[in-house]
C-alpha cells in the first residue's frame, strides 16, 4: 500500500484506457473522439515508462518509445484536427454520423 | 454587494482599525509559533535552534510584519507622517534584508555541506540521514577548524530537505509575490516618464509607492463577479491554470549555483513547458467568459503562444548547443569567466539567438508590442474582459511573475546568470573564508546579479511596452513563422557548425573564434555601457528634455 | 610530348571559347550593350581560339614527323554512346590540317569578327525596333564554334550536327534583318538548299554507317579500305562489304554512291554547280557575314568536308566531282563578269574559286585544293571586307555603276583591294617563286590537272600492260606496286620536305623515309615520261594491294576539264580587274556616293592584316602543313592524291609552256578590262548590246533561279494540289463509307445487343446481390464507435474467456517473459 | 453563437446534472478506491536502499522523494488521474472534455516525473498539454457553432459501452492482480536526459528520423487538410 509498485501504475494506466475507449465508442463529435484517441495513447505512455522504470530500469527503451508515442499523438492530433475542420468546412458539423456521404 | 471602501483615505468617524489589528495579531502567532519551534527543538532534540530561528525567519517575519506595518500605514495615517514616509524604506530593507539572510544561510549551509559530505566519505559507518540525523557535535567535528561552535546549531535543520525546501519555498513566494507588486508600480512610473509624465504620485507618499498595494487591496475586496451566461466551473479555475505553472516555472528557476529549489537536469525544457501550459488558462479563461471579445482574445493569444514557443524554443537551443547541457545550474556555470565567457559572445549566432529569443518571448508572455489578447482598444480587455477582483490580479501575476521567469532564462542562457562581468577565477586565490565566499558572492557570482540582471530586462520589457506600437495578429503570426523560425532555423544550425568546427580544436579556428568572442564582447559592452551612458545624459539634462513635462494640479487638490 | 593530350585540349577549348561566348551573349548580351557585346564577341570568341590556335600551330611545326604520328595515333576519344553495336565517339581529329584549318579559320574569323565592330557602328542594329546587336554577335560566336568543331571533329557524327549548326548559322545571319523581306527569303533560300545537299550527305552517312560499320573517320577509312582489299581478292566476297554490293546507279558501286552522297552535302555548302543559287543571294546579309561565308566559314566546310572523307573515294565519286568542280568554276566565273553589284561579284569570283577547289579535289590534287582553300580565305575575305568597307563608306551603295574614283577618298580600301585582285588573278613572276597566294594554288590545282588528262593515259597504259598479273594478289609493298608516277626531275634540287620559301618542316632526322618516298617507284628502269613537278604521294605500307589497283579505276581527265579551268584562269583577273577599276579608277561617277565616301579605322585595320595575311600566305607554313598531313588524309584504297609543285622549279621543260601560259594570264586578263574599262562604261555597255542574247543568259545567270522556281516551287504547288484533290475524293470517301457502316453496327450491338441483352443479366445479378447485401450490411453501421464497441466487446470476451481458462496461463506467460528480461 | 440560454434549459437540467453528478461521484469513488487498495507491487522504489551521500542530503534535488512522500504523492495524482479521465468519459460539453482532458495529461505529466522519466514528463507537458490539447481546443472552437450543441449517441449504445467498457477493466485488473513481475535486483540507475538522447541518436535512430519525416509530412497534410478554399 505504502510501497508504490509497477501493478499501481498499470492500474492507473488501465483506466485511462478504458476512458479513451469510453469516450471513443460514446462520443458522436469527432474531435471527442480524438480526445479519446489521446487518453488511449496516455494510457499508453504510462505503461511503457512503468515498464521502462521497473521491468529494465536503466534502460531508456521505454522512455524512447512513450516519446514516439508523445510524437506521433501530436501528428495524429495535427492531422485528425485539420480533418476535422474540413469536415466542418464542408458538412457544417462535427457530427461524425453525418459524415456518411460515401456510405451506399 | 460589498460596499466599496477606499482604504487609503481617511475614514476618522468610523476607523478602520481592523488591518493592523489583524497584522498584529499575526505576528503574534508567528511569535508564538516561533516560540513552540523554539521549546520543541530545544527539548527533544537538544539542540539551541533559536538563533537559526532568528537567523533565518525572522527575516520572513520581518517582511510580513513590514508588509502589515505598511499596509497599515497607508490605511491609517494617524499612526503619524514620520512613520508613513519611511515605510517604503522599511520595505524594501525588509525585502533586502530576508534576501541577505537566506542568502546568507544558504552560504553558511554550503560551506558546511563539503565538510559533512567529506566525513560521510570519509566513514562509511557515519551517520546519515536514513539512520538518524546528525547531531551537533557531529557537525562541530565534521568542521573543526573554521566553523565556530555556536554556528552549528544554525545549519543543524539544513540537513533535512525538508527543512531547506520550506525555507526556500519561502523565499520564492515571497518574490514572486513582490515582483509584480514592485514591477506593476515600476511600469507605471516608466510609461509615465517615458509619456511624460509623472505616473502614480499620490498613493503613499514618496512617488505613489504604495500604489499596487494599495491596487492589490482594491482588487481583493472587489465584488467577486462571475457573468451569469458564464461556464461557472471554468471561469474560476482558469486563473489557478494561469497562476500555478507561473510560480512552479520558479522551481527550477536557479538564482545562483545553489539558490535553486530543484535543479533538475532538464530545467529548461522544464520551465518551457509550464510557460507552454499558461496558454491553456487563457484560453479557458477566454471560452468561460462566454463573450465575443474574450474568445477572440483567447483565440489570438493562443495562435501566438503556441507559435511563438517554437522559435523562442529554436532559440534557446543556441546555448544548450554551446553548453551540451539542458541543466540551467550547467549553463550558468559555464558563463563563470567574466563578460567573455557569456554565451551571447560565444558566437554571431547566439548573439542573434539572444534578440530572437528575447523578441519570441515577448511574445509568448503577451507583452507589448505582442499584447494582442488584451488589446484594449480592439476588445475591451481580450480575455480579461469579464475578469475583475482577484482572479483578474491572478492572472496578472502570473504575467509578471512569467515575465520575470523569462527574463532570467534569458541572463542564465545569454548573459552569464548570476555572474558577474568580472571572472570568477580571479577570486581563486582568496581562499574558502566565510568572508571570502560572501565577498565572491557579491563580487564574482551571486544571486544578487542574477537579480540585476533580470530586473534591467524586466526595465527593457516595460520600455518597449511603452515605445512600440501594438501590431496586427496577421503581422504578429507572420513575423514568427515567416522570419522568427527560419532565422532560429539557421542559428541552431549555424551554432551547431559553429560547436563542431570548436571541437576540431584546430589552432587557427580558437584563435578566430577567441576574436569573434571579443568582437561580439566588445559591441555587447558598447551597448551595455551605452545605455546607461544615455541614461545618464538623460538625467543630467532631465530640465531641458522634460520641459514640456505638465505637472497639472489634480481636480480638487 | 607523343602521349600528351595537350593539343587536343586547346582545340577543344578553343571550340569551347565561342560556345561560351554564344551563350553568355544570348544570356547576358543586353547586358553588355553596344560595342561591348562585340568586343565580347571578338575577344572571348574568336581570340581565345585564335591565340590557341596559335600555341598549337607552333607547337605543332616543331614536332617531328614521328611525333605527329603518335599523337595522331594516340589522339583521345571519348566513348559518348552506342548507335546499335556501333560505338559513337567524340575527340579530335589532330592531324596537320586540322592545325592548319583551325589557325586559318579562326584568324581569318578574328579578323572578320574585329571588322564587325566596326561595320555594324555604321549600320543599323536594329531588327523590329529591337536591338539584335548583341545577337548579331551571338550568332557570330556560334558560327565560329561550328565551323571550329567542324574542322576539329574526329567523327562524321559530330562533323554532320556541326555542319549543320553552320548551315543553322547562316541561315541566321543571312536572315539577320529579318524584317527585310529580301533578307528572309535569302536566308530561307540557302537553308533549303542546303538541305538538298545535306540530304545526299545523310544518304552518304547511311552508307558510312550501314556498310562501314563506324562513323570514326579513321576506322571509317580502314574498314574501305580493307573491303577493298577483299573485293580485289574476291569481289563476291562477303568481306568486299560496300564494293561487292549489287545495287548500281549508272553502273556506280555502292561505294561510289557513299562517296556521291557525301559529296552532295559539299555540294551544298559550297555552293557547286546545281545548288550554288543560294550563295550570291545571301549577300543579303552583313557584309562581314558575307566574307565570313564566303572565305573562313561555310565554304571552306565542303572542301573541307571531301578532303576529310578523301580516303572513302572512288574513281568514279571523283571524277564526278572534278565534273561538277569544272562547271561551276567556268560557269560561274562567267556571270561574275556581267555583274555591276560589287558583293555579287565577289559572291561569283568566290564560286568559281570553290568551283577551282573542288576541281582539284577531283583531279586528286588534294594539296592543291587545301592550298587553295586556305589562301582564298585570306584573299577573299579581304576582298569582302574591302568591300564592305566601301559599301559603308559609300552611304549603302553596292552598285559599280555609281562608283568609280574612290581611290582618292579611301586608299587602303583601294590598295588592298587591289592586292586581293592580284592575289585571286594569279599574280607572279612564274618560274620565279615569286607571287601572291593564287598564283601558286590556282596553278597547281592546273598542274594536276594538266597530268590528270595528259600524262595519265599513258601511265596508265604502260600499267596495264606489263604487269597486269600483279594487279591481284597478296599484299605487297609500296614500292613492289608498278606504279608508274611522275618523278621530279631535279632530284637533287628539290626535295618534298623544302617549300616555296624554303623552311624545312621536316627535320632531318626521319631521312630515310623522306628518300624512300622519293624513291623513282619504277622498277624497271623506265624513265619517267615528264620530268615535272608532279609526283604522286607516298601510301601507307598496308595500303599497298589497293594502290595497286589505282591505275586500273582512275580514268583521265577529259581534256576540256582541263582547258576549261585554264579558260576561267583568263576569265577570273578580267572580271576582278573590271570590278577594282570600276570601282576605284576612273572617274567617280556619282556625286553623292563619291561625296559620303570614307573609312575608320575599326574597318581597315582588319583589311591591313589581311593584307599581309594574302601576300605571305603562299609563303607561310599551310602549304608544308597540308602536304604534310596529305600522307595520312589521302591514303584512300582506290584513289591516288598527287600533288604539284610548280613554281619552285626553275626549269620545266616538260610543260613549261603551262607556267607560262597560266602564269601570265593574269595580265591578258588586266590587259582586256583596263582596255574595255579605262575609260568609262561606255565601251562596255556598246559590247553588252553586241552580245545580245549571251548577256541576257549571263545577266540571268543561266535562268537558274527561273528554272528552280518553275520546276520546284510550282512543281511542289502543283503536286499538293493534286494531293489534297486526291485526298478529298478518294480517301475521304472511303474513311466516311466505313465511319458510317461502323456506326450502324454499333447502334446495333449498343441498342439490341448491349441494352437489352447483356445488361439484362447484369442487372439481373446486380439487382440479386443488393437485395442479399440490405440483409447482410444492417450491423456494418459505418460508424466507428460501434465498430469500436464490437471490438472491445471481442476483445473482453476473449480475454475473459482466457482468464476463466486458467490463472496459470496468463502467469505462465509472465514468467516465460522474466526469463528473458534481464 | 452564444445563444446558450436556448440550448441549456433552466429547470428540469439542474435536476438531470445532480443526478448525473452524484452517478459521476459514485463512479469516481468506486475507481479510486479500487486503485488505493491495489495490490502492494513487488517492486519497491529502491531510493532507500543505496544512495550517495550527496542525495541524502537533497542537494542534487534530482532525488525522487523518498519514504512516505512518494505514496502520497503518487496516490494524490492517480486520483486525479482517473478523476480527469473519468471527466472526459463523462462530461458532455466538448470544452469541459477538453479541460478534463487536460487535466488528465497534466497528471499524466505527474505520474512521468514520479517515474522518474523527468524529460518525458516535461515532453509530455510541451507536446500535449501546450501543443496536441491546444491543437484540440482550437479544433472545438473552430468548429462548434454552439458550445452547448451536443451530439448524443442512443441510450443502448451508451450503455452498451459502459458494460464493455467496465467488464474490460475488470478484466484487465484482474490480469493486472494476478500477473507476477520479475523483481528488479541491484541498484536502479537514474536515467540522464544525456542517455536518453544517445539511445535516441545511436539505437533508435532510424525510428528517430522516421518520426522526423512524419513530423515534417503531417506538418504539410494538416496545412493542406485546413488550408482556405479559394
Amino acid at each position: 500500500m505504502l510501497t508504490i509498485g509497477l501493478t499501481h501504475y498499470l492500474l492507473v494506466a488501465a483506466v485511462l484506457f478504458c476512458s479513451g475507449i469510453f469516450t471513443m465508442m460514446t462520443k458522436r463529435n469527432a474531435i471527442g473522439i480524438l480526445i479519446g484517441v489521446e487518453l488511449v495513447l496516455n494510457s499508453a505512455g504510462v505503461n511503457l515508462v512503468a515498464f521502462d522504470r521497473y521491468l529494465g530500469p536503466g534502460r531508456v527503451d521505454g522512455q524512447i518509445m512513450a516519446l514516439f508515442v508523445i510524437v506521433l499523438a501530436a501528428a495524429e492530433a495535427a492531422l485528425a484536427v485539420g480533418i476535422c475542420i474540413n469536415l466542418y468546412k464542408n458538412l457544417a458539423t462535427v457530427d461524425v454520423d453525418t459524415a456518411a456521404t460515401l456510405r451506399g | 454587494m460589498t460596499q466599496f471602501s477606499v482604504p487609503w483615505l481617511p475614514r476618522p468617524e468610523r476607523g478602520n482599525y481592523g488591518f493592523p489589528a489583524k497584522a498584529v495579531v499575526a505576528a503574534i502567532v508567528l511569535l508564538v509559533v516561533a516560540a513552540v519551534f523554539y521549546w520543541v527543538t530545544n527539548t527533544f532534540l537538544g539542540g539551541r535552534p533559536v538563533a537559526m530561528l532568528l537567523l533565518v525567519a525572522a527575516p520572513i517575519l520581518v517582511a510580513i510584519m513590514a508588509a502589515a506595518a505598511a499596509f497599515a500605514v497607508s490605511t491609517w495615517r494617524a499612526w503619524g507622517p514620520i512613520l508613513f514616509k519611511t515605510a517604503p524604506f522599511l520595505l524594501i530593507g525588509a525585502v533586502i534584508a530576508s534576501c541577505v539572510c537566506v542568502w546568507a544561510a544558504n552560504a553558511l549551509f554550503e560551506w558546511a555541506r563539503e565538510d559533512l559530505v567529506a566525513a560521510a566519505a570519509n566513514d562509511p559507518g557515519a551517520t546519515t540521514w536514513f539512520n538518524g540525523p546528525l547531531t551537533l557535535d557531529e557537525i562541530v567535528s565534521a568542521s573543526p577548524a573554521l566553523l565556530p561552535a555556536w554556528i552549528s546549531p544554525l545549519i543543524w535543520p539544513l540537513q533535512f530537505p525538508l527543512f531547506r525546501d520550506v525555507v526556500s519555498m519561502t523565499t520564492l513566494i515571497i518574490f514572486f509575490t513582490i515582483v509584480p507588486v514592485f514591477v506593476i508600480w515600476w511600469e507605471r512610473k516608466v510609461a509615465g516618464r517615458i509619456q511624460s509624465r509623472l505616473g502614480p504620485m499620490r498613493v503613499g507618499g514618496w512617488h505613489g509607492w504604495a500604489q499596487s498595494p494599495a491596487d492589490g487591496i482594491k482588487l481583493v475586496l472587489k465584488e467577486d463577479l462571475v457573468p451569469k451566461e458564464a461556464d461557472r466551473i471554468l471561469f474560476r479555475l482558469a486563473p489557478y491554470f494561469a497562476i500555478i505553472p507561473a510560480a512552479a516555472a520558479y522551481m527550477a528557476l536557479p538564482f545562483g549555483v545553489t539558490y535553486v529549489f530543484r535543479d533538475l537536469d532538464i530545467a529548461l525544457v522544464f520551465i518551457l513547458a509550464l510557460l507552454g501550459i499558461g496558454v491553456v488558462a487563457v484560453i479557458v479563461a477566454g471560452w468561460a467568459s462566454n463573450n465575443k471579445w474574450s474568445i477572440y482574445g483567447a483565440m489570438r493569444e493562443a495562435c501566438q503562444m503556441v507559435s511563438y514557443e517554437i522559435p523562442m524554443g529554436m532559440a534557446l537551443l543556441v546555448p544548450v548547443l554551446c553548453v551540451g547541457s539542458l541543466s540551467l545550474r550547467e549553463i550558468g556555470e559555464a558563463q563563470a569567466e567574466g563578460w567573455f565567457s557569456w554565451l551571447a559572445f560565444s558566437n554571431p549566432f547566439a548573439f542573434i539567438a539572444f534578440v530572437s529569443y528575447f523578441i519570441a518571448s515577448l511574445a509568448s508572455c503577451k507583452r507589448a508590442p505582442f499584447d494582442l489578447p488584451e488589446a484594449e482598444s480592439e476588445l475591451v480587455a481580450g480575455f480579461l474582459t469579464e475578469y475583475s477582483g482577484f482572479r483578474w490580479a491572478l492572472f496578472f501575476f502570473a504575467e509578471y511573475a512569467a515575465m520575470f521567469v523569462i527574463c532570467g532564462l534569458a541572463v542564465i542562457l545569454f548573459l552569464g546568470g548570476w555572474h558577474s562581468p568580472l571572472p570568477a577565477s580571479w577570486g581563486a586565490a582568496w581562499g574558502d573564508g566565510i568572508l571570502a565566499r560572501g565577498l565572491k558572492g557579491v563580487l564574482f557570482s551571486g544571486p544578487i546579479w542574477f537579480v540585476l540582471k533580470g530586473t534591467f530586462f524586466l526595465y527593457v520589457q516595460l520600455w518597449l511596452r511603452w515605445t512600440l506600437p501594438r501590431i496586427r495578429i496577421d503581422q504578429v503570426l507572420y513575423a514568427c513563422i515567416q522570419v522568427l523560425l527560419p532565422l532560429t532555423m539557421i542559428l541552431v544550425l549555424g551554432s551547431t557548425l559553429w560547436v563542431w568546427a570548436g571541437m576540431s580544436e584546430s589552432g587557427a579556428w580558437t584563435v578566430f573564434d577567441r576574436i569573434v568572442t571579443w568582437v561580439l564582447g566588445v559591441v555587447g559592452m558598447i551597448f551595455a555601457l551605452g545605455l546607461p551612458a544615455i541614461a545618464a545624459y538623460g538625467f543630467y539634462h532631465r530640465r531641458r528634455l522634460v520641459g514640456s513635462l505638465v505637472i497639472d494640479p489634480l481636480p480638487g487638490s | 610530348m607523343t602521349t600528351s593530350h595537350t593539343y587536343e585540349i586547346l582545340l577543344a577549348l578553343g571550340i569551347l571559347a565561342p560556345m561560351i561566348s554564344f551563350w553568355v551573349l544570348v544570356l547576358f548580351g543586353r547586358y553588355l550593350r553596344k560595342p561591348g557585346a562585340g568586343w565580347f564577341a571578338v575577344l572571348l570568341g574568336m581570340g581565345v581560339p585564335l591565340v590557341l590556335a596559335t600555341v598549337v600551330l607552333i607547337g605543332w611545326s616543331g614536332e617531328d614527323a614521328a611525333a605527329r604520328a603518335a599523337l595522331t595515333e594516340n589522339a583521345y576519344r571519348f566513348h559518348w554512346a552506342n548507335l546499335g553495336a556501333v560505338p559513337v565517339t567524340i575527340g579530335v581529329k589532330l592531324d596537320s590540317l586540322t592545325v592548319a584549318m583551325f589557325f586559318m579559320v579562326a584568324i581569318v574569323s578574328f579578323l572578320i569578327f574585329f571588322f564587325s565592330i566596326g561595320y555594324m557602328s555604321g549600320h543599323s542594329d536594329e531588327v523590329d525596333g529591337k536591338s539584335l546587336y548583341s545577337r548579331f554577335f551571338a550568332y557570330l560566336s556560334l558560327f565560329g564554334f561550328s565551323m571550329l568543331g567542324l574542322v576539329v571533329s574526329s567523327s562524321l557524327l559530330f562533323l554532320f550536327i556541326c555542319w549543320e549548326l553552320v548551315g543553322l548559322c547562316s541561315y541566321l545571319l543571312i536572315g539577320f534583318y529579318f524584317d527585310r523581306a529580301y533578307a528572309s527569303a535569302a536566308g530561307i533560300k540557302a537553308f533549303i538548299t542546303n538541305r538538298v545537299g545535306d540530304f545526299g550527305f545523310i544518304v552518304g552517312l547511311m552508307l558510312v554507317f550501314f556498310q562501314l560499320g563506324t562513323l570514326d573517320l579513321d576506322q571509317a577509312a580502314a574498314t574501305f579500305a580493307g573491303q577493298h582489299a577483299a573485293f580485289l581478292a574476291d569481289p563476291t566476297s562477303a568481306a568486299a562489304g560496300i564494293f561487292a554490293d549489287p545495287f548500281t546507279l549508272f553502273g556506280w558501286s555502292l561505294a561510289t554512291i557513299m562517296g556521291i552522297g557525301l559529296f552532295c552535302g559539299a555540294m551544298g555548302k559550297s555552293a557547286q554547280f546545281p545548288l550554288h543559287v543560294w550563295l550570291p543571294d545571301a549577300m543579303a546579309g552583313p557584309t562581314p557575314v558575307s566574307a565570313l561565308i564566303h572565305a573562313a566559314t561555310m565554304v571552306a566546310a565542303g572542301v573541307y568536308l571531301v578532303a576529310r572523307v578523301f580516303r572513302l573515294m572512288t574513281p568514279e565519286a571523283l571524277m564526278f566531282i572534278a565534273v561538277i568542280g569544272c562547271l561551276t568554276l567556268t560557269l560561274m566565273a562567267l556571270v561574275a563578269i556581267v555583274q555591276v553589284d560589287i558583293k555579287k561579284c565577289l559572291a561569283y569570283s568566290t564560286l568559281s574559286q570553290l568551283g577551282y577547289m573542288i576541281f582539284g579535289m577531283g583531279c586528286g590534287a588534294w594539296i592543291a585544293a587545301l592550298f587553295h582553300l586556305t589562301t582564298h580565305a585570306f584573299f577573299k575575305a579581304m576582298l569582302f571586307l574591302c568591300s564592305g568597307q566601301v559599301i559603308e563608306g559609300c552611304h549603302h551603295e553596292q552598285d559599280m555603276r555609281k562608283m568609280g574614283g574612290l581611290y582618292k577618298k579611301m586608299p587602303v580600301t583601294c590598295w588592298t583591294f587591289f592586292i586581293g585582285v592580284l592575289a585571286i588573278s594569279g599574280a607572279g613572276i612564274a618560274g620565279t617563286g615569286i607571287g601572291l597566294g593564287g598564283f601558286f594554288s590556282k596553278d597547281e590545282i592546273l598542274a594536276v590537272a594538266y597530268t590528270r588528262a595528259y600524262g595519265w593515259e599513258y601511265e596508265k597504259h604502260q600499267e596495264s600492260a606489263g604487269h597486269d598479273s600483279h594487279a591481284l594478289g597478296a599484299p605487297r609493298s609500296k614500292t613492289e606496286v608498278r606504279l608508274v608516277a611522275f618523278q621530279d626531275s631535279d632530284q637533287a634540287g628539290h626535295r618534298p620536305d623544302q617549300t616555296h620559301d624554303g623552311q624545312r618542316v621536316e627535320p632531318a632526322g626521319n631521312e630515310d623515309q623522306v628518300q624512300r618516298d622519293r624513291q623513282p617507284i619504277l622498277e624497271d628502269g623506265k624513265e619517267p615520261l615528264h620530268a615535272g613537278a608532279i609526283r604522286l604521294l607516298q601510301h601507307p605500307e598496308e595500303h599497298g594491294a589497293g594502290t595497286a589497283a589505282i591505275f586500273r579505276g582512275i580514268p583521265p581527265l577529259p581534256k576540256w576539264l582541263f582547258w576549261l579551268a585554264v579558260f576561267t584562269a583568263y576569265v577570273t583577273p578580267f572580271y576582278m580587274m573590271r570590278a577594282w577599276w570600276m570601282t576605284f579608277m576612273g572617274k567617280p561617277r556619282d556625286e553623292h556616293v563619291y561625296k559620303h565616301a570614307h573609312e575608320i579605322w575599326l574597318m581597315y585595320v582588319p583589311l591591313i592584316a589581311l593584307s599581309v595575311g594574302t601576300v605571305f600566305s603562299g609563303y607561310l607554313l599551310f602549304r608544308p602543313l597540308i602536304s604534310d598531313g596529305a600522307a595520312a588524309a589521302t591514303a584512300a584504297a582506290t584513289v591516288l592524291a598527287t600533288d604539284g609543285h610548280m613554281h619552285t622549279e626553275a626549269i620545266n621543260a616538260a610543260h613549261g609552256w603551262l607556267f607560262w601560259g597560266v602564269g601570265f594570264a593574269f595580265l591578258v586578263g588586266f590587259a582586256i578590262a583596263f582596255a574595255i574599262y579605262r575609260k568609262g562604261l561606255e565601251t562596255a555597255d556598246k559590247i553588252r548590246r553586241g552580245a545580245g542574247i549571251l548577256y541576257v543568259i549571263l545577266e540571268r545567270k543561266y535562268f537558274f533561279d527561273e528554272v528552280y522556281n518553275f520546276v520546284w516551287v510550282k512543281g511542289c504547288i502543283l503536286v499538293a494540289k493534286i494531293s489534297r484533290l486526291i485526298d478529298t475524293y478518294v480517301v475521304d470517301l472511303l474513311f466516311d463509307l466505313a465511319a458510317f457502316t461502323i456506326r450502324r453496327l454499333a447502334d446495333f450491338s449498343g441498342w439490341v445487343l448491349d441494352n437489352h441483352g447483356v445488361d439484362g443479366v447484369f442487372n439481373g445479378v446486380a439487382k440479386t446481390s443488393q437485395d442479399f447485401a440490405g440483409v447482410v450490411r444492417s450491423p456494418q453501421t459505418g460508424r466507428i464507435r460501434n465498430y469500436l464497441l464490437f471490438a472491445a466487446a471481442v476483445a473482453t470476451v476473449v480475454l475473459i474467456c482466457v482468464l476463466l481458462a486458467g490463472w496459470e496461463s496468463v502467469s505462465s506467460v509472465a514468467r516465460a517473459a522474466e526469463t528473458t528480461i534481464p | 453563437m452564444f445563444a446558450r440560454a436556448k440550448a441549456r434549459g433552466s429547470g428540469g437540467l439542474s435536476a438531470q446534472a445532480k443526478a448525473c453528478g452524484s452517478f459521476r461521484i459514485a463512479i469516481l469513488l468506486v475507481l479510486t478506491g479500487m486503485v488505493l487498495l491495489a495490490p502492494t507491487g513487488s517492486v519497491a522504489w529502491a531510493t532507500d536502499d543505496a544512495v550517495t551521500a550527496e542525495q541524502q542530503i537533497g542537494v542534487t534535488g534530482a532525488a525522487p522523494p523518498g519514504g512516505l512522500l512518494e505514496p502520497i504523492l503518487f496516490y494524490a495524482v492517480a486520483m486525479t488521474t482517473v478523476i480527469a479521465a473519468l471527466g472526459v468519459c463523462i462530461a458532455k460539453n466538448i470544452v469541459r472534455m477538453a479541460v478534463w482532458l487536460f487535466i488528465a495529461l497534466g497528471s499524466v505529466a505527474m505520474l512521468y516525473f514520479l517515474l522518474a522519466a523527468d524529460f518525458l514528463g516535461a515532453i509530455q507537458l510541451i507536446v500535449y498539454v501546450g501543443g496536441t490539447l491546444i491543437l484540440l481546443i482550437f479544433g472545438v472552437m473552430l468548429t462548434s457553432k454552439s458550445p452547448w450543441v451536443r451530439f448524443e449517441p442512443p441510450k443502448l449504445e451508451l450503455i452498451g459501452a459502459a458494460v464493455v467498457c467496465g467488464a474490460l477493466l475488470v478484466a484487465l485488473c484482474v490480469v493486472l492482480y494476478s500477473a507476477v513481475w520479475p523483481e528488479t535486483e541491484g541498484v536502479v540507475p537514474g536515467v540522464s536526459v544525456a542517455d536518453l538522447g544517445r539511445r535516441l541518436l545511436t539505437t533508435y535512430l532510424v525510428p528517430f528520423e522516421v518520426a522526423g519525416v512524419l513530423l515534417m509530412i503531417v506538418m504539410v497534410g494538416a496545412a493542406h487538410l485546413a488550408r482556405q478554399e479559394k
